[in-house]
């Protein structure tokens, strides 16, 4: 067996009291798409955070590579490079695209920034048109494309994408699904997708798990899922844009 | 053509929006858009990213004030109330109209009950003397407050909040809280109500819900909606009249079905076809019973 | 598969380890923050220059504290905060504990015992004896209070930060103070009419600055509040400037008893008592308590009304107010007026017990000590605030009374000096263990099934 | 008035400058603090206030040791010493009052902060005493300049605000320290995504913030002679009033919200009453915000509705 890129172990995540996560398992393999659906407030994000250990687990363990990652800092664990691309985008709206860009490279003390930056643009040639403007004036599409970019920037091991869709025509959201497949198909690249847009989800990932309220309620490939006649009536029946 | 409706009383128009052009320093918003909103219906606006869908319901709710242009309300007295020159709260108070909002704003501290009876301000307010009488125990309030509780009572069960009447706001889940910004809204006697995407983020189920709540509206009060949705699904099904955006200007206008088949929005808007999703749903399903076989 | 991961058995004896090199860290920090100021003392010679004096002992000993403080910290205080936090966590899951009798009839046995206060005291320490405790703890403390729940409306409640509260409690001061002196109205004639001016000026100085929002209407706040303590310094011709204003009338029993000792209606004389100051002092207890109660009565009935309901809604969000119809300015208005109004009253209140006012008791560091109570009691509770007022109010002057450590450290150590660094440590540290106040949950006001107490994580504190 | 009144003007601008100097060094701690954890550090004056006293005990010291130290050499030492016990009790007092109520309450902070400043002034009363500290005057150069007199002090505090100013925007601006600093600022979650130790970059911006307190606190000493434990308040919150002038979480902002201040208080007690000077800085400032409710160059508030 070899040991996955990362492992989420019976991990349980607590707002307060309320109980966010309840006893999650979850397993990325090198090389793969791993998406994981849902509806809202099921805790995708949640777990995206506690992967990140932006809101730690209380029990179970994340490991990455081989490392117990739960209890460590945030910055810590980006110095693995884990780089997440996370909900709502999070970009730094008073800095300018290329100062954004910079962010992500500061892992390395933007050593290979020029050579990355050339790559970024050519996958998104709209960021090479805004690189001067401040990131606050983008619009949303751009936006997300400057989120990634910007987590990619750090040369990640595991790149974490929370909701790219969201909010986003439909046009935009073909645009940067392709982005994601050309990358992982390209560099290998490992990708850990969440996403409420099961669909596109799902039919660009490899692996993927479905979660409820919390819990890890199916898993399996892609196609299973797809075809699976619960999954289609919670998630793809009537919703998909 | 408009699809004939079978009550042709109640589809005079309740919100004209004329040549409304806004302007964010160099950036135009919305340029010379005008559409109407016919009482006792529902109608949808929808649109791309960034088409100003929410920069067209902030001016309507007096957030923003449009650059050049005419938003009129008429109400069922007869009054017409041009919403362009009115201050924020006064939109609500006088002109009847009420909002929610994209990332719903409840009192999370507070109450669900009592979020439905802020809504009540005004007319407590009243009722109270501006706090004067009230604060004598005068009795005129107390039957006003004992009014107040029964309307917000109402609500509650509509929106199927009424076991939750005594938690904060902040402990419901999202569906939940959604419905309760909509029963809250609700509470001002509005006779326009404006939601900016109610459906976002709620699960298929929840969604059913919403669309019940929102038919309950426009059929057992006689509000008008005006809604801003992403979900397709939810504009589809309930929606009587759909506005289509983009890029500030109206591309489309007509029933759901018009604007569905209108070459402008498929190309627009929404970039994909629902065939492409069947065959690659019918394909997958196709291997899987193969390989099953 | 192979998980580095710490071994829980070495933890016990790396936490001691680790106490003595935090300890350690500590130690050196403490001594470079403590070297100057602390190693050597400025002094002045025969000359009337500046000379040094060593005082490396007390530096040590200022060192080792640190030192111990911080292993005791890291080895005990620590664990034992962890421990408590998880129980609470894994508690929270279970029962929620029953209120005793106390906690039930708080209120009821408070009201009980503050009215019993000066007749026990008298009981206890005599006429003379008991001046102190009415006067320094019982008048003190609850001028506080009324301060603090008159501020409670405008922070707490509608989330408005006012930095310069102080300013309304100086005019009800100099409104009566003034106005007694000038035109010889009475105290009861001029506490409703300092309530009024005060609410006035709360309502001129609230109006242009209440568009703003968050620290920038904190800052004009404590701008008003300078620039009215300033005018009352320069305004010399009428305010007699830092001189202040002495001699002002004592409150009587409603016109009908004096406390003047040459009036002819004296209270003592009236009942053939012995002459006593003690009387007055008592009588001005009991009127500061029916302010409080008015205070308190007033703010409980306000919240359960639409004025009260729409403060706290703007203080959880005034935008969604607007969109339902709620004025905001005017709202916001009324709150500042009526917090305004009750510094008012504690304000003519404090002529009246002084006899003297001067521009010295409306500093700044006033108003930052009624908004620490307000917030150290958890916003909007009043029986919080009232709990922080007699904590910090009450605990400082009792450090005025530690004249035995003079015994202990010499007839120079003056503890009066220490009173306002152990405030402000005692600041700091309530607020770092209790963050959200004593009392952090509030009370609905109102409700369908049962009224439950809405945890203090779900509320906001406000823009403003 | 003496001499010339348009001479008056300039030796009262030039006085204005001077002065609004020194706010303008304390308003950028205030500024740096705010912009990163959106905290007003109201302790912050009374760093300044430490920074004095450091600075003066520095020069006791030297003269203690040496019998003619050379001024410009004092100047520096006592500045470096100034800079080093300002920035150790700043990082302290953030690690102690200011970390353990990060991401709780926004009010908790504010009151730890007062707490602090309470703790500071009382502090130094104590371990000082009250009474007002002079020390003789360490340069007194003035020179003549078409009949208005500048003083080498006036130079020096000029050269030196305008030196720290320029180290200071290249520092923000310029280098990855600043960048993480603004990324902080705008989305602390984010930038510890992106690997940047919050914690550290906060304490960074705490003790940027206290050295140049601690400058200004030098040069207040320089320019005035005398220190006194109090001397933290009126500074302070003078500062704090030009940081908000200028626009909170604004670096230019603060520099040019300390300079108005300056020139209104030199210029207002000139021409009108000494007295009134903080009336009339303080109505300027309520006045300002009225018209421009996010200060002069601060960002103006956007509603997200």
């Amino acid at each position: 067996m070899t040991q996955p890129l990362l492992k989420v172990e019976n991990a349980e995540t607590y707002y307060g009291n309320i109980r966010a996560l309840s006893g999650v398992d979850i397993e990325v393999q090198k090389g793969e798409i791993v998406c994981l659906i849902g509806a809202n407030g099921a805790g995708k994000s949640t777990l995206m955070m506690t992967i990140c250990g932006a809101q730690p687990a209380r029990t179970g363990r994340i490991i990455f590579e081989g490392t117990d990652i739960t209890r460590m800092p945030t910055h810590e664990i980006a110095r693995l490079r884990i780089a997440q691309s996370p909900e709502g985008r999070r970009i730094f709206q008073r800095m300018t695209v290329t100062e954004n860009l910079q962010m992500g490279a500061s892992l390395d003390k933007l050593a290979y920034y020029k050579e990355d930056v050339e790559k970024m643009f050519t996958l998104f040639p709209r960021l090479k048109e805004r690189q001067h403007q401040r990131a606050g004036t983008l619009s949303g599409g751009e936006q997300q494309m400057l989120s990634i970019a910007r987590a990619l920037m750090a040369r990640p091991k595991l790149l974490l994408l929370d909701e790219p869709s969201l909010g986003l025509a439909p046009l935009i959201i073909k645009q940067i699904f392709e982005a994601i497949r050309v990358l992982n198909k390209e560099t290998a690249l490992t990708v850990f997708l969440v996403e409420q847009n099961a669909f596109a989800a799902l039919k660009l990932s490899d692996r993927g798990y479905v979660m409820v309220n919390g819990r890890v309620t199916m898993s399996g490939p892609s196609k299973e899922l797809l075809a699976n006649p619960e999954v289609r009536a919670a998630y793809l029946e009537g919703g998909h844009h | 053509m408009m699809e004939p409706r079978e009550n042709p009383m109640n589809s005079d128009v309740i919100l004209k929006v004329e040549h409304v052009t806004m302007r964010f320093g160099g950036l135009v918003a919305i340029n010379d858009l005008s559409f109407d909103v016919r009482r006792n219906e529902i109608t949808a606006l929808i649109g791309p990213n960034g088409a100003g869908k929410t920069t067209v319901f902030n001016c309507v709710t007096g957030f923003y004030r449009p650059t050049m242009g005419r938003i009129l309300m008429t109400q069922k007295s007869g009054k017409v109330c041009h919403l362009e020159r009115m201050t924020d709260f006064t939109i609500n108070r006088e002109a009847k109209v009420a909002r929610t909002f994209q990332n719903i704003r409840l009192f999370t501290g507070l109450t669900v009950l009592e979020n439905l009876l802020v809504a009540q301000h005004n007319t407590l307010m009243r009722a109270s003397g501006y706090t004067v009488l009230g604060l004598l125990g005068f009795k005129g309030y107390r039957n006003a407050s004992v009014a107040a509780i029964e309307k917000a009572k109402l609500w509650l069960e509509r929106a199927d909040l009424l076991d939750r009447a005594d938690d904060p706001a902040g402990d419901l889940s999202y569906g939940a809280q959604r419905r309760l910004e909509i029963a809250r809204a609700m509470c001002t006697d509005p006779e326009l109500l404006c939601l900016d995407e109610p459906a976002a983020g709620l699960n298929p189920r929840e969604s059913l819900e919403l669309n019940k709540l929102l038919r309950a509206i426009r059929d057992d009060t006689g509000t008008s909606l005006l809604l801003i949705e992403h979900d397709m699904s939810v504009v589809m099904e309930i929606s009587d009249h759909v506005v289509v955006l983009e890029y500030g200007t109206k591309i489309s206008d007509g029933t759901p079905d018009e604007v569905k088949n209108d070459p402008k929005v498929i190309a627009a808007y929404l970039g994909v076809d629902d065939e492409e999703v069947d065959e690659v749903l019918d394909e997958i399903t196709h291997a899987t019973d193969e390989a099953q076989a | 598969m192979t998980v580095q991961s710490t071994n829980p058995a070495s933890k016990q004896e790396s936490l001691v380890a680790r106490g003595l090199r935090e300890a350690f860290f500590a130690g050196l920090i403490s001594l470079g923050m403590f070297s100057l100021y602390v190693g050597l003392k400025t002094d002045q010679n025969m000359l009337n220059e500046l000379v040094l004096v060593p005082r490396w002992g007390m530096l040590a000993i200022f060192v080792v504290l640190a030192m111990i403080g911080r292993f005791l910290m890291i080895v005990a205080v620590q664990p034992w905060l962890a421990a408590r936090k998880s129980a609470r966590a894994s508690a929270a899951h279970g029962q929620a504990e029953v209120p005793g009798f106390v906690a039930r009839n708080l209120t009821v046995l408070a009201v009980i015992a503050l009215v019993l206060f000066p007749p026990l005291v008298v009981g206890l320490f005599g006429m003379q004896g008991s001046l102190k405790w009415i006067d320094n703890f019982g008048i003190q403390i609850l001028i506080y209070v009324m301060l603090a729940w008159g501020l409670n409306i405008v922070v707490g409640l509608a989330g408005l930060l006012d930095l310069g509260y102080v300013a309304f409690y100086a005019v009800g001061a100099y409104s009566y103070a003034l106005l007694s002196s000038y035109f010889g109205l009475s105290f009861w004639l001029l506490l409703p009419i300092s309530g009024i001016l005060a609410a006035f000026w709360g309502m001129v100085l609230g109006f242009p600055v209440l568009r703003l929002r968050g620290d920038y209407l904190a800052v004009v706040t404590l701008a008003f509040g300078e620039i009215i303590r300033l005018v009352l310094i320069n305004w010399v011709e009428v305010t007699k400037g830092t001189f202040g204003i002495s001699g002002i009338a004592k409150a009587s029993i409603f016109g009908i008893w004096s406390f003047d000792v040459s009036a002819p209606n004296n209270f003592a004389k009236a009942f053939d008592l012995p002459m006593s100051s003690a009387y007055y002092k008592i009588f001005l207890f009991y009127v500061i308590l029916a302010l409080c109660a008015l205070t308190a009565y007033v703010s409980v009935r306000l919240r359960s009304m639409p004025i009260g309901r729409a403060w706290e809604a703007l203080r959880e969000d005034e935008i969604a107010c607007r969109s339902l119809g709620i004025n905001t300015v005017t709202t916001k208005l009324t709150a500042f007026a009526t917090g305004a109004m009750f510094g008012g009253f504690a304000g003519a209140f404090f002529g009246a017990r002084q006899g003297f006012v001067s521009p010295e008791s409306f500093v700044f560091l006033e108003s930052a000590v009624i908004l620490a109570i307000v917030v150290l009691g958890g916003m909007g509770s009043l029986v919080g605030i009232a709990i922080a007022a007699v904590v910090m109010v009450g605990g400082t002057e009792l450090l005025r009374e530690l004249t035995f450590l003079k015994a202990v450290f010499g007839p120079d150590f003056t503890p009066e000096l220490y009173r306002m660094l152990i405030f402000g440590l005692a600041m700091v540290i309530v607020m770092v263990l209790k963050p959200r106040g004593f009392v952090g949950s509030r009370q609905p006001t109102a409700f369908l099934h049962e009224r439950k107490a809405v945890s203090g994580s779900f509320t906001k504190e406000g823009h403003g | 008035m003496d001499g010339e009144p348009m001479e008056y003007f300039i030796q009262q601008t030039v006085n204005g400058i001077t002065l609004g100097s020194i706010y303008g060094m304390i308003a950028i701690g205030y500024t740096m603090v705010y912009g990163i954890i959106g905290m007003i550090n109201f302790a912050h004056g009374d760093i300044f206030m430490l920074g004095a006293f450091a600075a003066l005990i520095t020069f006791l010291v030297l003269t203690g040791l040496v019998a003619g130290f050379p001024v410009v050499a004092a100047l520096i030492v006592m500045m470096a010493v100034a800079i080093l016990m300002a920035s150790l009790w700043n990082w302290t007092i953030e690690r102690i009052a200011y970390r353990p109520l990060r991401g709780s309450f926004r009010l908790a902070p504010l009151i730890t902060a007062i707490g602090m400043s309470i703790v500071l002034s009382n502090f130094i009363q104590v371990t000082q005493g009250p009474r007002n500290k002079p020390i003789p005057q360490l340069v007194s150069e003035v020179y003549d300049v078409f009949g208005i007199s500048i003083s080498l002090k006036q130079i020096l505090i000029v050269i030196i605000t305008v030196v720290m100013m320029t180290a200071f925007w290249y520092l923000v601006n310029r280098t990855s320290l600043g960048r993480a600093q603004r990324a902080t600022e705008q989305d602390r979650k984010m930038a510890a995504l992106l690997g940047v130790d919050v914690d550290r970059t906060i304490s960074i911006t705490f003790i940027m913030g206290a050295a140049l307190a601690a400058v200004a606190g030098t040069m207040y000493l320089m320019y005035y002679g005398v220190a006194v434990f109090t001397d933290g308040f009126t500074p302070g919150v003078k500062a704090f009033t030009a940081a908000v002038l200028g626009g909170i979480g604004s670096l230019p902002g603060a520099l040019l919200g300390g300079l108005l201040i300056g020139l209104i208080e030199s210029l207002w007690s000139a021409y009108f009453s000494i007295d009134y000077k903080d009336v009339a800085t303080f109505s300027i400032l309520a006045i300002v915000l009225i018209f421009k409710p996010s200060g002069i160059l601060g960002r103006p508030e956007i509603e997200k509705v």
